[in-house]
């Protein structure tokens, strides 16, 4: 019984990653195995306590439905609260969609409108982490803030090109604004594009935002009037991986192969939910080599697999080398086939003896259902 | 429509003492399978891929582990509006209260349950059997031989046959004499312990051999053998395939052991007949940069930083640097500490062989651990 | 585990009866004092042992997750099978919405290949009746259709002035047909408007549709093919009533006040099953009369109610008559207020002492959420 | 977030023999109430209202028609992944089979379950009361006031005092003294049955009791004393509102007849706190052209084809032509023949008074019906 309502915005600009989106939201890019991106931002909210989630979403709704169907999995099919996806309005006398997520909030505003909790936490589905969001609740109530901007405070910063471009905040003459990282500083607090916001300045933000017909993004609108409210930063203490780019979903990915980050990651504030799939283990044959590598159930491994991730029912013959990649489920790698630096989509076949090599800087991502004979 | 006037009865109540102490606090059902399952999985998952969706489990013995195991039957599907999964322990009436007496007094006590449902046929299941089976066959062939009684049964080798209890059959099939361990078999087709009654008749069976004093309540040793000598129809309905009691350490180690022929008949990578289990929500297995693992079956949230051979993991079970662990089973969360040596052993749940300890021979299998919770 | 896939089809025109469907599909309208119609459609497929339902929608969405929501009350809540809602897709480089329910077909047609069973039950929602879809599906199968159309034989249906304008089945030359009634003939084969047909011709005409992009919706490109396959129909026994109108949705709703017939649709092949709301038993006050009324529970009744249907959480006042009338839910009726031949949406509220007369041949219809005061 | 730190602990396992053949086939807290509910749905659409996730129910009577309403939870939004609702029956362990023998008792046979939830507080509940009540209020007195134990107490007329459990406090709610049934009370603070411990304080005292052979396994007779004279802090919570408990023929149609008063303290029509219970799927209730109702309360389902007065009409109840029902209770589905009259009484479910009869006085109430199984 949280006094928070969890709201998670997948009308965002996606297309920065388009290789592995293109039939699929951002949302339910596979990651570490076994998970969808947004199985993390929903089981933290669940780990804290909040009940009640509203999902804004724009297109590409069948992957999303695929794989959140009645909510079971995140303990989410409830009578009173639970799940509740956010649909755009078509109706029959308008044909157009409009750009941007601010026509389906529109649409739903009675919903909005009708929310139960005090305060909304606003987040997006691509920060991955394990985040209790009751102290940032707490502080955001004991500091009187009408929205409070979650942060990572970031340290020679200067040096991660993996940061530019993105959200970060600042503070002059006592008011805040959130800006674009152009690398020119090396301490700067990182926005993680989550908020909490009294339940009443949202309401009012959005309903600003449709009256004025300016701002098409949620995002841009809470940006453009920071300075009418009482806003503060909260700093997560927590590791936060970013996932905008093929980059930082691929170096995330690895990132997960540290025994101490995965502790952290699956376990620190609650288990991270996702839809059963029901695979057997994993059999290893007798002439098999793996190291340093996730493997999820249900895959075959008669080959090498190194500094790797392999999802769920992928098999890997006899001879195959696997250095280096991410390979999605129900992938077949015949034997002495050869994948390094590869991002492998679902239901690829890679023919016996094929060699693919991409490189660190810019994995090769081979596409779904593709057949490489 | 047949398979939805069926409904299934579990019978899940009894220790398996025989299996020492995986079973001193959960009942056998509910002891680990396979690296992820519990042993009652295998009757679940096959009711639910027969689409018969009204299962009554019957409980006695320490029950918690199952109770949590099998909730409101999510993994099954089975957490229905009507019919769904429904756990059926003892209970008093104004008669005072009663246990389990047998396994026929066990459905007898649960004809209210039963009624409930009004089903044209009851399907009697053992919960402590590892095996896949679509009953829709059975009750198929139930139907269309109009038997009273349809008991399946499974070929056994001659020589083993004194060990089961035996049915002997005409050539179409037909029972016409139950054996319970003959010395010297007529037959080697022995019951499987699963039946397909017409509930109308059983009914009236278990009424009469509840009020009959010298009736142990056992369906084998004596719901079956009168509804035989009354002269009805009673089937043999065969099944090949897979299919292990495992009543005993031993057995239990060697179906283990049975999982790592890639071609073994139980075929659990079978997506046509999957078997379900309660998600655990741990993520994929880790095999670190030293790690090793050979012919070995490995569940989601494992470590493996030893060397593993021949042997089954079960989820987040943990082998440490050092350590070596052969033709061996860890059980959920159990840790094989620093430079510790297992052989043959199972090392029961949440237990932590300590650093440097070498347990285990190659004569007989060693069971690691005081006892087994057996809870998640 | 039937071998018939149920597609519920809510993408047909519906502005026939525009007063009761401004913010629902016509699936949502309540109907009976506690359901609403698509209800009826749903747990007669669920009765008759269908598990695995698509429900084709278009537009305005919020009613019906409103109403559906993880699908328990239907035991439609599954891992496998269960409710499948198929949106129309939004790729962002199209904006524009095509006219028709094929544009929702075509998204989904990665669903539809999937379908498990042999055969598909195609449908509307607001056919009421209370049907064992069984019977049909047995004949479907012995004759080795490729389509069978479901009927109800009319006798003096030159009379019946309520079916003018609905489709009828007619065999010419050995071939079946489906016009519109034009009230030319006495004695016929009403469509209404459910199918089953063998999965394969369904994709096959749902693929030849789309492919010839010549028709919008999928009932005409279904007729438009009749004479490529086998055909026949299906007489169903028990009665219908089809809701096209305002005028066919008040007979309908008066009709079910006979108890026979009501005794019919609740009961006849297993229960109608809808969300459950949870209201108490209805009180009735000392001064209150109630005569041949239907009233469903958390009502108080004080007043007279005479050949009506009340919804749920009605409150009717002291001194106020309502006859003739059909009270959706929530509304109030205050002390001496007078209706006659109403249809009175939701969260109404008539203040006290007012008189609202409509007709016969024309109720009233106030909208919902008006205040009469 | 105190709140995901308590488990509830329904005590649900009595037969309640004073409603004679309304609980000879089925548990008290299986008994209809109010025209649609069974009492156990008041006890729990509280702890769901006051989101209280983790309810464990003690059954040990007759409890099928219990299991059937509760099924996996859905009604009370308690069909939950962890927690939810879970039916806790007696079991057997390797030391045998034990009947609850108490309501001690019963908690302390299910420590194990409430161990695996790790809770803070454990909240005992009484499964056979009607009253609302919001339990997040008295838990956060608990936890504000440092007690060890909260009581809930409400206060009765003193000369009724003495039939109750009775608290003697301080000025500032400290408990003092439990008399129980007392002859002089010096207080009117009966005790409801609800209590709030501190978990480690109750496993503590619960096994104690366990082993002390004297003890009749009761909270109030045993725990609660005992806890007292160690010196442990108990608070008394004062509960102001409709509360009853209906243990008797009389006291359940009292409550019944309490209903009818449309300002009556239980305010069953507030949105705010809705009593939730299994949807039956019946149509709306119908009168007829010639039906009647006069101050009553109809639930869906009914049919009034005769006269109704000061009644209660569970589901599916009906009166035929011509019939009189004053100042009863049909139960559901119960049946009143053509012409017959009903004075004063309650008609068990499904039974069905034939034409014509003529039954009940102003002087008591009468009991229609063999008995009531309860199972819809």
């Amino acid at each position: 019984m949280s006094n928070l309502q969890g709201i998670i915005n997948l009308g965002e600009r996606e297309d920065y990653i388009r290789e592995l989106t293109m039939n699929r939201p951002l949302a339910t890019v596979p990651f570490a195995g076994r998970y969808r991106l947004i199985d993390f931002t929903l089981s933290n909210m669940v780990n804290s306590g909040i009940d009640s989630i509203s999902l804004i979403v724009k297109n590409k709704f069948h992957s999303l439905n695929d794989h959140i169907g009645p909510g079971k999995d995140w303990d989410l099919d409830r009578k009173t609260g639970g799940l509740r996806i956010l649909y755009p309005d078509m109706q029959p006398d308008s044909n157009l969609i409009s750009i941007g997520d601010i026509p389906v909030v529109r649409s739903n505003l009675s919903h909005f409108a009708s929310i139960k909790k005090d305060h909304i936490l606003l987040t997006r589905s691509n920060y991955i982490g394990n985040i209790d969001f009751v102290p940032a609740l707490d502080a955001h109530i004991k500091e009187g803030n009408d929205i409070t901007i979650l942060t990572r405070h970031i340290q020679q910063g200067r040096v991660r090109v993996d940061l530019l471009g993105m959200d970060i905040v600042q503070k002059r003459n006592g008011s805040y604004s959130i800006g674009r990282n152009l690398g020119n500083q090396n301490n700067f607090d990182l926005s993680i594009e989550m908020y909490i916001m009294k339940k009443s300045v949202f309401l009012r933000i959005v309903h600003e935002t449709i009256e004025e017909g300016v701002e098409a993004f949620l995002k841009k609108a809470i940006i453009a009037r920071l300075s009418d409210y009482k806003v503060n930063t909260y700093t997560i203490s927590v590791d936060i991986l970013p996932i905008h780019s093929i980059q930082q979903y691929y170096n995330a990915s690895l990132t997960i192969l540290d025994p101490e980050y995965a502790q952290y990651l699956f376990y620190n504030n609650g288990k991270i939910y996702t839809k059963a799939k029901d695979a057997p283990s994993t059999l290893y044959s007798s002439g098999s080599d793996v190291n340093h590598s996730l493997i999820a159930n249900g895959c075959v491994i008669e080959g090498t697999v190194e500094n790797s991730i392999i999802f769920r029912d992928v098999h890997i013959g006899r001879g195959a080398v696997v250095r280096n990649s991410i390979v999605f489920q129900d992938t077949q790698i015949s034997s002495r086939a050869n994948l390094n630096y590869c991002i492998v989509d679902k239901f690829v076949h890679i023919g016996s003896g094929k060699v693919l090599m991409g490189d660190g800087g810019l994995p090769y991502v081979i596409s779904k259902g593709a057949s490489i004979r | 429509m047949i398979y939805s006037k069926v409904v299934a009865m579990i019978l899940a109540g009894g220790q398996g003492s025989r299996l020492k102490n995986l079973t001193k606090k959960t009942a056998k059902p509910a002891v680990h399978f396979g690296g992820k399952y519990r042993i009652i999985d295998f009757t679940l998952s096959n009711c639910a891929n027969s689409g018969i969706y009204s299962v009554g489990i019957l409980t006695q013995y320490q029950p918690l582990a199952l109770n949590t195991h099998i909730g409101t039957g999510v993994p099954w599907d089975l957490d229905r509006r009507s019919g769904g999964v429904e756990i059926l322990p003892p209970y008093m009436s104004t008669e005072g209260g009663r246990w389990y007496a047998g396994t026929a007094n066990a459905i007898y006590e649960n004809i209210d349950f039963i009624d409930l449902h009004d089903p044209e046929y009851v399907l009697i299941l053992s919960g402590d059997h590892i095996y896949k089976m679509d009953y829709r066959k059975m009750i198929s062939f139930h139907h269309e031989t109009k038997a009273d009684v349809t008991v399946s049964v499974i070929e056994v080798p001659w020589e083993e046959a004194s060990r089961f209890g035996i049915l002997n059959t005409k050539d179409d099939n037909v029972i016409y004499e139950f054996d319970e361990k003959p010395a010297e078999p007529k037959n080697n087709l022995a019951s499987m312990g699963i039946y397909v009654f017409n509930w109308k008749l059983l009914r009236r069976y278990l009424r009469e051999d509840h009020k009959n004093k010298d009736s142990s309540h056992d369906f084998g040793a004596d719901i079956i053998p009168t509804i035989l000598s009354d002269g009805h129809r009673m089937m043999a309905y065969r099944f090949s395939g897979y299919w292990k009691d495992v009543g005993t350490v031993e057995s239990y180690w060697e179906a283990h052991m049975d999982l790592l022929d890639p071609n073994n008949e139980l075929r659990l990578y079978d997506e046509e007949w999957k078997i379900y289990t309660k998600n655990l929500d741990v993520p994929p297995h880790y095999i670190s940069y030293d790690g090793n693992v050979e012919n070995s079956l490995l569940n989601e949230g494992c470590e493996v930083y030893g060397l593993v051979k021949n042997s089954i993991l079960s989820t987040s079970s943990v082998v440490e640097e050092g350590a070596v662990v052969e033709d061996s089973i860890l059980l959920p969360y159990a840790t094989v500490g620093k430079g510790a040596v297992l052989k043959k052993s199972i090392v029961l749940s949440r237990h932590k062989v300590a650093e440097g300890e070498v347990l285990g021979s190659e004569d007989e299998i060693t069971l690691v651990g005081a006892y087994d919770m057996g809870i998640l």
